[in-house]
């Protein structure tokens, strides 16, 4: 199944993407967006503990089971304020 | 009413847009961009949102402070985008009868706000470095500030 | 700096009073005017003080302040006189690092000021009537506005 | 011994003054300027408890000894905020 990835601050930076389409395997959960991240830079391993994830704009926990279309959002701690 | 904006933050005009004549107590928060961060020198800050999930958490958590207190009116208005230094960042602004549930409602929702709203600051320092500010427990660094 | 003033206030101004590139939080609170009173409405109000007694004692509590928290900046404008409702009949702002000094700091001196700074209110009805405002322990009545 | 009387809000009203110099008897404390001004209008006896004394722009006790030239104010309870 099709995601729509998004990457913020840290993240993005990180990635080298702000958003992207990627396929993931079904029955997939939020943190496994993660793996193949750190599979284009190590460094995400570092920021493990600190990422957040929302789906369809809503914060989730990190098993949240993901589906078809979800628009995922990789969140490192937020600064605003 | 809540905002996340690119232009600089008019403070009069979101206080008056929660002033009324049935309520007699106004609190004001204002964020303003700091020319330090752990003991360098800022030259000008950088906040960027996730905005449809900002837009909706702000919401969210306006209605949280309506049903917890007895207040009139609530105003939030983030600024995105460069902001120069001694600039507001944020703007939050709540009427109500009674001196107390502004004082109380006005601090829940700066709290809120820095607790979990997707937006992030992004420092550019004097020395040409750029960070983003990062106050995470695990990442350790110094205080959050305001 | 604090001020009896016989003119309109000017919030934006007060709260520029504060503002500092070293502060990054910034409390306001505001009082106006209301438009009822103990179920009656009020078509205006006036504030007297005295003036030299009153001038003394913000001077006081915010020293007061500055001895108790950690902030940067506070300002306290009172305003006597005729005043419209909805207009803001005083105004408080402080500057700190971190917001809780600037929440604490600013609950603190309207506390004090509503507590014993000798200004008083007068509220003009729409029945032709006049009172001054006396919410004393000893008089009873409703409860405290703001 | 002579001092200055003010008085401010409801009690300005009761009294019918707002400043006036009074000739006290030598002892005279703070409340003592009351006795007067409920002479000149007995109301004054339901705000007893109400009211404050400043001396010389200070708040004092009831019973605070007043010297000559002391400015003496009577403090209804205040509205100010």
């Amino acid at each position: 199944m099709r995601i729509k990835l998004k990457l913020f601050s840290i993240a993005k930076d990180l990635g080298g993407f702000d958003e992207q389409v990627v396929e993931v395997p079904p029955d997939s959960v939020a943190e496994d967006v993660l793996h193949s991240l750190i599979q284009k830079n190590t460094k995400f391993i570092d920021w493990k503990k600190s990422l957040r994830y929302a789906v369809n704009l809503e914060y989730v926990s990190d098993d949240f089971p993901l589906h078809d279309g979800d628009e995922v959002a990789v969140i490192p701690p937020v600064s605003g304020g | 009413m809540h905002e996340i904006t690119r232009n600089r933050i008019d403070v009069e005009n979101v206080i008056r847009s929660v002033v009324s004549p049935e309520a007699g107590a106004v609190n004001v928060f204002i964020g303003t961009t700091r020319n330090h961060s752990s003991g360098r020198t800022v030259t000008s800050l950088e906040y960027e949102a996730y905005e449809p999930m900002a837009t909706r958490m702000l919401d969210m958590i306006i209605r949280e402070a309506w049903n917890q207190w007895d207040v009139k009116n609530i105003s939030v208005v983030h600024r995105i985008g460069r902001v120069g230094i001694g600039e507001a960042s944020v703007v939050i602004a709540v009427s109500s009868s009674h001196r107390d549930e502004a004082f109380r409602a006005s601090r829940f929702l700066i709290d809120r706000l820095k607790d979990g709203v997707p937006i992030w600051k992004r420092e550019f320092f004097d020395d040409g470095s750029v960070e983003w500010s990062l106050h995470s427990h695990a990442q350790k660094t110094e205080t959050e500030a305001g």
